[in-house]
């Protein structure tokens, strides 16, 4: 396949790759708990795209059925990405809870500084 | 074809986005961008024909995500620490992820294109048979709701799930138990 | 009929493990309870003699743990041998216990007659099983049952000879035993043991070899060098603990392993057609000599028994290296001969400890005067493990030697004379300074001798006030066990029978 | 009618159970009602496992609409027995928290303690019987979710740091899993797991499947913390409250150890997934590494419940070790560790949640002389730790036996002895805390306490009694697991 | 002052638009895009901008904790209330057809049933962690 073409093809994927792979380094890479979980959040958010984009169809229209159209995108991972979605917002709900107990139990939600304070954790 | 320009564009501009959020250190900031950036892949969604996961994603990403994590920030504080350890570590996985999933995408079908397993298979059949099976016209609330609704059940589990720890963690603390706050 | 006393033979020290700490509070019938169990135990283990020499096998179980790994006795000539000396020594040891435990006023007195209890149960099991697994299965219960025995004094010094009594016995036996039987089960077919031996023509030179190898030291109860440091640490443990380790139950089971594998897993036809255990002899020969030298320079009398006993199991696999049907023979008589001298030695250690607060050989001198019964069954015994005539010592070496010469194998005959030298000059000089060297006057202070690293309280107030023989009890056991040395020289009949019965093509 | 629908009310009892202890919130009808539904998986699994054993596979239809179209519940032998180890462990527990559960939380929280305990029960039976990819994460999410809170419930604050720790590891391995599954999708267009590996079949020499295996591997293994990304978990035992932790530790791993299998055998199938990619010695280079890794780890803890929590990762690390050997001897000894692990490390973390309960601490020197103290108790962890070394006569010696066995078929002899040698570490650990509990004199705080109420002492005898019957009489479990393991290398679905 | 009571008078004009919305994205799921997850937002949202323009007190008052809490299982008991309704009518969990005489009523009164469920579970859940965070601050 010509290159270009390639490029184009999965260009998509390949910023959605981009947009992961920094959701996955803030994760890693930053002690703030806060920041780590917008990563995360980000990161997850990414991941719809990976779902989202082979199952559309060009020409297509969103799946609600009608007479005027004959071309839909495939609703199955819309379906899918819908409850990744909730799920997502459910880990982000429940980390930032965690979140706010840990900065009331330690006095801090920087990793670095809280390991310094308390070494045992 | 026109669609797919709009999509690299908006896909550029979230790139620009994610960039921003890492490099920033005021968590407040970070906040508004990632809330601007769900917007954006909402845009995105919309683009690839993903109306429902886009409101969603408006309604969740841009707008509950952000109230709890803004009223967090009050909780907390806003700034964020300069990270001391080398990011060598965190660099590494980053790399070897994308190199996986840049990898892993190299085969999959080419965008758009409609003879492909994802297309023809299940997802053809929902489209057929949807309205003449459920008499459901959205053929995602009828997946959604019906040929996967244990899936639906399960999400809405998870919700409650969340709901009920967040509770654990913060509400009942107050409420009825003022003088063993500590042990919880 | 049979197969119920198999059961009997396991179950009695089960159950007396259990009546034990029910009756905690009433010493009398706490010690009534395990006296009259050893007593019952030997009654039917003696029972069943009589089937065995005449041919049978009482066979019990057949209880499957998994495809293929089964729980099953079968009592056969060797593990008969065994099941009666350990048996008949229990009875012996339960007596002294009592009189040494109450003497010296030992601590958790109950946990101890239950552990020893569990322990002999797990020996009939070694004894009596009819397969490598369930050989293994019993051998763990052993090593984890006394394992509470050698840290029973609870401090420091007892703790740490009890993690390296549990780390040398369960190390070996998990990383080299545990995966012998495996491979050996994957390449026979089956963990039986059998006439001729289960690997006969299954594995080749090589493998075998290893095979060999790993049973030999795998089987750390069997003490050959270098698996052998356990027992002069287990040393810290009360004396009947160290005459269970060391005649009734542990060491035994170890040789009785190494010498039931060699002839019924191995074949000893198939080992000596392979020609790769020639290896085991140069190791035996070796530890023979090696852990007699060491006992010569030990002062604190214990240590030296514990290395010579290290020797001594070295001579049954030594025999069982020679590969010849008569040098087994005197493997099999050896275990027993061993066991009865053994604990002897070990019963006077523990009386001048108990009567004279002695531990150290260096502070014995004259100690034979005021103890005649206790030295004079010391000497009988040492007289056996030196190999003189008339004592069981004197037997089994000689079937060995004998083994040796008609094999015309030199090294194994020069390294048992080298021994005998060995240990005569480790043995006689205890002997000579308890019988003929004067009492010391009892100054305090005045022992310059150097131990190892043990402080010597109980020497301290020492033999110098007016203490006589140890407890009766003590003493009996002492008697009772020299005179099995004497007897078994005069009437080897029941253990030599057992021993030929064993190297018969029946099973 | 309720026969047939039994896979279903599997899942479905703990659910609605869950939500009527969240509804009525009081403590004294929460645990009945938890207790009741317990029992009721017990007898539902048991009767699966039944149906299972004597008709093959069971396929049920989620709303009636027919696979691969709707979402389906397939139960074979395989995940029959998960259903079974996890509903026994999860009745054996309820007896277990009241006592505990009550001298660790709040009064205010228990309830609602037993309703993320039903959820985490729920996603658990879930991630086991369903036959959907997407589904099974779902369940994945509803069983993280609820292990993160019931973490944070621990009384120590280093709770809520490993509640944060592990939410933060769990919910990356759970992208992973979805990115995994969304690849598989893309190139298959299905989601069900028979379909699924019908169709792979045509697209297998494509680089997307092998990403999405990459995916799936590391994302399971996160969830089932194989070395080296188990570092969530010893913190998360350690903090949790004592039942959360038996629970978890004797659950929670195994179940996503399942969907490895799952994955591995049933839909990549043995013959891909090990003869065209170097997994196997992947596979085996890490089970080694945390067999041993996480032993010595062990041996060096002040903290008892932290040990055992090193302890599962080592022997996590064995039954990974069965999965890379691959034969039908080390795979069954994989399934049948799954259930003797659970019981095992099951029955350790109750004791020491009963010590924890009188005595208030569980680090090595607060336990000193404690066996004089609670000797019931004490009994117990000293025999299910001689099950977690592995002595024949005990569960763990069945495991290891079918592993070493294994090991030597294939060839591998050298990993038997490393086997042998890593559950020699195990003596040492375990070792140690017998000799403290055992052999040291008891210190003033332990000195006052008393053994452990029945409640508690029961259910921990249970799990031990366990360990012992099954490693006396291995027929049943290993029967199954081995029957398991022949269904999964035949690739059947 | 002023731009606070104008933003007081906006939102109170706006709050029932929300909810009408929120009723319109849940009952046209059918049609068009939305179900009971965006409109349970949509809901939380409403009471979570009351809650910021007339105080935390004021959407407690309206909408108390207890109720929230009630929400939260509550949702999830319905949804799966209509799976075991299906069973005990003789069908699969979650067998709509069976629900009703005709088939496509049938299915479209299970979705709608669903979709309630979720409704309320998702707007309890969102609102419950809502005022879990704003109490924390007080």
């Amino acid at each position: 396949m010509d290159f270009l073409q390639t490029v184009v093809s999965h260009y998509n994927q390949w910023i959605a790759v981009f947009l992961m792979v920094s959701g996955l380094y803030i994760v890693v890479a930053r002690g703030n708990m806060v920041k780590k979980l917008v990563g995360l959040n980000l990161f997850q958010t990414s991941v719809y795209l990976l779902y989202i984009s082979p199952g559309k169809i060009l020409g297509g229209t969103p799946p609600i059925l009608a007479a005027e159209f004959a071309v839909y995108s495939n609703p199955l991972p819309h379906v899918l990405i819908l409850t990744a979605i909730v799920v997502g917002v459910a880990t982000l709900s429940l980390g930032l809870g965690l979140v706010v107990r840990i900065n009331e139990a330690f006095g801090t939600i920087e990793e670095e500084e809280l390991f310094a304070r308390d070494p045992e954790a | 074809m026109i669609e797919a320009l709009i999509n690299m564009v908006l896909l550029t501009l979230l790139a620009a986005i994610m960039i921003g959020v890492v490099r920033l250190r005021n968590l407040f900031a970070v906040v508004i961008l990632s809330s601007a950036y769900s917007f954006i892949i909402a845009t995105v969604l919309i683009v690839l024909d993903a109306v429902d996961v886009a409101m969603t994603e408006a309604a969740v990403g841009a707008g509950i995500s952000t109230v709890l994590m803004l009223a967090v920030l009050f909780l907390t504080k806003t700034e964020e620490q300069k990270p001391k350890h080398s990011p060598a570590l965190p660099l590494f996985v980053a790399t070897v992820t994308g190199i996986a999933l840049i990898y892993g995408t190299l085969d999959l079908p080419a965008f758009g294109v409609p003879d492909q397993p994802i297309h023809t298979h299940v997802g053809a059949y929902y489209l057929e048979k949807s309205v003449e099976e459920t008499g459901i016209p959205n053929v995602v609330s009828s997946v959604l709701a019906s040929y996967r609704g244990f899936d639906t059940l399960g999400e809405t589990t998870v919700v409650f799930t969340a709901g009920i720890g967040v509770l654990l963690l913060l509400r009942r603390n107050r409420r009825r138990n003022g003088k063993n706050g500590e042990t919880s | 009929m049979d197969s119920t006393l198999v059961l009997l033979a396991l179950l009695v020290p089960l159950v007396a493990a259990v009546l034990i700490p029910l009756a905690g509070g009433q010493p009398n019938l706490r010690e009534g309870i395990t006296l009259a169990s050893a007593g019952i135990l030997f009654v039917i283990v003696a029972s069943l003699v009589g089937p065995v020499l005449s041919g049978a096998r009482p066979e019990l179980g057949g209880f499957e743990v998994l495809p293929g790994l089964v729980v099953g006795f079968r009592v056969e000539p060797l593990g008969m041998l065994f099941g009666l000396v350990a048996s008949t020594l229990w009875i012996v040891n339960s007596i002294y216990s009592i009189g040494y435990m109450r003497g010296n006023g030992e601590p958790r007195q109950t946990q101890f007659y239950v552990c020893f209890a569990v322990a002999i149960a797990a020996t009939m099991g070694v004894a009596f099983s009819s397969n490598l697994f369930t050989l293994f299965l019993f051998y763990e219960v052993l090593t984890l049952s006394t394992y509470p025995l050698v840290t029973h004094n609870g401090n420091a010094e007892a703790r740490a000879a009890g993690r390296v009594y549990l780390m040398l016995l369960l190390g070996t036996s998990m990383l080299l035993l545990l995966p012998a039987i495996i491979w050996t089960g994957i390449l026979a077919g089956t963990l039986d043991f059998a006439p001729g031996g289960i690997l006969a023509g299954k594995a080749g030179p090589v493998l075998t070899g290893v095979l060999l190898g790993l049973f030999v030291f795998g089987i750390g109860k069997a003490g050959v060098m270098p698996v052998h440091y356990w027992l002069p640490a287990a040393m810290v443990a009360p004396t009947p603990v160290s005459a269970l380790l060391h005649a009734v139950a542990v060491v035994k089971a170890g040789v009785f392993t190494l010498t039931k594998v060699v002839v019924y897993v191995f074949g000893v036809e198939n080992l000596a057609s392979l020609g790769t255990a020639d290896w085991l002899a140069w190791v035996a020969g070796f530890t023979i000599l090696a852990a007699s030298v060491v006992a010569l320079q030990q002062d604190h009398l214990k240590r030296r028994l514990a290395y010579s006993t290290i020797s001594q199991l070295s001579y049954i696999v030594l025999a069982a290296a020679i590969l010849t049907p008569i040098s087994l023979v005197g493997a099999a008589m050896h275990i027993a001969a061993h066991a009865v001298s053994k604990i002897t030695l070990f019963f006077a250690a523990g009386s001048v400890h108990t009567a004279a607060h002695v531990d150290h050989i260096s502070r014995m001198n004259g100690i034979g005067r005021r103890m005649p019964w206790t030295m004079g069954a010391f000497t009988v015994a040492s007289l056996s493990m030196i190999g003189v005539p008339p004592t069981a010592g004197f037997l089994s070496k000689w079937f060995i030697l004998e083994g040796a010469f008609s094999s015309g194998r030199w090294v194994p005959v020069a390294v048992i004379i080298g021994s005998t030298v060995l240990n005569a000059s480790y043995f006689l000089p205890i002997v000579y300074r308890a019988f003929f060297r004067e009492e010391e006057p009892h100054p305090a202070g005045a022992h310059g001798h150097h131990g190892h690293g043990e402080p010597h309280a109980h020497d301290t107030h020492a033999h110098g006030g007016g203490h006589g023989e140890a407890p009766l009890p003590m003493v009996i056991a002492i008697v009772v066990t020299a005179s099995l040395t004497v007897l078994m020289f005069l009437f080897p009949g029941l253990p030599l029978g057992l021993s030929e019965a064993m190297m018969e093509t029946r099973p | 009618m309720i026969l047939d629908n039994l896979p279903a009310l599997q899942v479905v009892i703990p659910l609605v159970g869950a939500t009527i202890c969240a509804l009525i919130d009081r403590r004294r009808v929460a645990w009945p009602i938890a207790l009741a539904i317990s029992l009721v998986g017990i007898v539902i699994s048991v009767a699966l496992l039944a149906q299972v054993l004597a008709g093959g596979p069971i396929s049920y239809a989620m709303g009636g609409w027919a696979p691969p179209y709707g979402i389906e519940y397939r139960v074979d032998v395989v995940n029959a027995y998960i259903l079974v180890l996890v509903s026994v462990i999860g009745a054996v527990i309820m007896p277990y928290a009241p006592r505990s559960v009550a001298a660790e939380l709040a009064e205010n929280k228990q309830a609602w303690f037993y309703t993320m305990y039903l959820l985490n029960l729920t996603g658990l039976l879930g991630m086991a019987i369903t036959g959907d990819a997407f589904n099974a994460f779902v369940f994945l999410e509803i069983s993280s979710l609820s292990s993160y809170v019931m973490i944070a419930l621990g009384r120590d604050r280093r709770a809520l740091l490993a509640a944060y720790q592990y939410l933060i590891l769990g919910t990356i391995g759970a992208t992973f899993y979805v990115i995994g599954v969304g690849l598989l999708y893309a190139m298959t267009g299905t989601l069900n797991f028979v379909d699924m590996a019908e169709r792979i079949v045509d697209v297998e020499s494509s680089r997307s499947v092998l990403a999405a295996l990459a995916f799936l591997t590391v994302g399971i293994s996160l969830k089932l913390a194989l070395f080296p990304l188990h570092v969530w978990l010893p913190n998360a035992y350690a903090y949790a409250p004592s039942v959360a932790t038996v629970f978890l530790a004797s659950t929670a791993t195994k179940v996503a150890v399942y969907l490895f299998l799952r994955f591995f055998f049933s839909i990549f199938g043995a013959r891909f997934v090990y003869a065209d990619l170097p997994l196997t010695e992947i596979l085996l280079v890490l089970s080694v590494a945390a067999m041993f890794i996480a032993s010595i780890i062990a041996i060096f803890q002040d903290d008892v419940k932290r040990m055992l929590a090193y302890s599962s990762v080592a022997q996590i690390g064995y039954m990974t070790l069965g999965i890379g050997i691959a034969n039908l001897n080390g795979l069954t000894g994989t399934i049948v560790h799954l259930f003797n692990h659970a019981v095992t490390k099951g029955a350790l973390f109750m004791a020491v949640g009963a010590v924890v309960m009188r005595v208030g601490r569980h680090d090595l020197e607060g336990l000193a002389g404690i066996g004089r103290r609670m000797p019931v108790t004490m009994a117990g962890f000293v025999i299910a730790g001689l099950s977690l070394i592995g002595v024949p006569g005990t569960v763990g010696f069945v495991s290891k036996w079918y592993l070493a066995a294994g090991a030597f078929e294939s060839g591998a002899w050298l990993l038997s002895f490393l086997i042998m040698a890593s559950s020699f570490l195990a003596v040492v650990y375990v070792g140690r805390v017998v000799e403290i509990a055992w052999f040291r004199e008891p210190t003033q705080a332990v000195a006052s306490v008393e053994e452990a109420p029945l409640s508690l002492i029961i259910p921990t005898w249970v799990l031990v009694a366990a360990s012992v019957v099954f490693g006396l009489d291995a027929a049943f479990t290993a029967g199954v697991a081995e029957r398991a393991a022949e269904a999964l290398l035949a690739g059947i679905l | 002052m002023r731009l606070d009571v104008i933003l007081r008078v906006i939102s109170k004009l706006l709050l029932p638009f929300m909810l009408v919305f929120a009723l319109y994205v849940q009952f046209h799921g059918d049609y068009g895009p939305g179900g009971g997850f965006q409109a349970g937002v949509i809901v939380a949202a409403a009471v979570i901008l009351y809650a910021i323009m007339f105080g935390l007190d004021a959407a407690l008052e309206a909408v108390p904790v207890r109720v929230v809490e009630i929400m939260v299982p509550l949702g999830v008991l319905i949804y799966a209330g209509v799976g075991v309704a299906s069973l005990l009518l003789g069908a699969n969990f979650l067998d709509y057809d069976v629900l009703g005489h005709d088939h496509h009523h049938a299915q479209e009164l299970g979705v709608m049933l669903v979709e309630i469920g979720v409704l309320v579970s998702v707007s309890g859940t969102m609102l419950a962690i809502f005022y879990a965070f704003a109490g924390r601050g007080r």
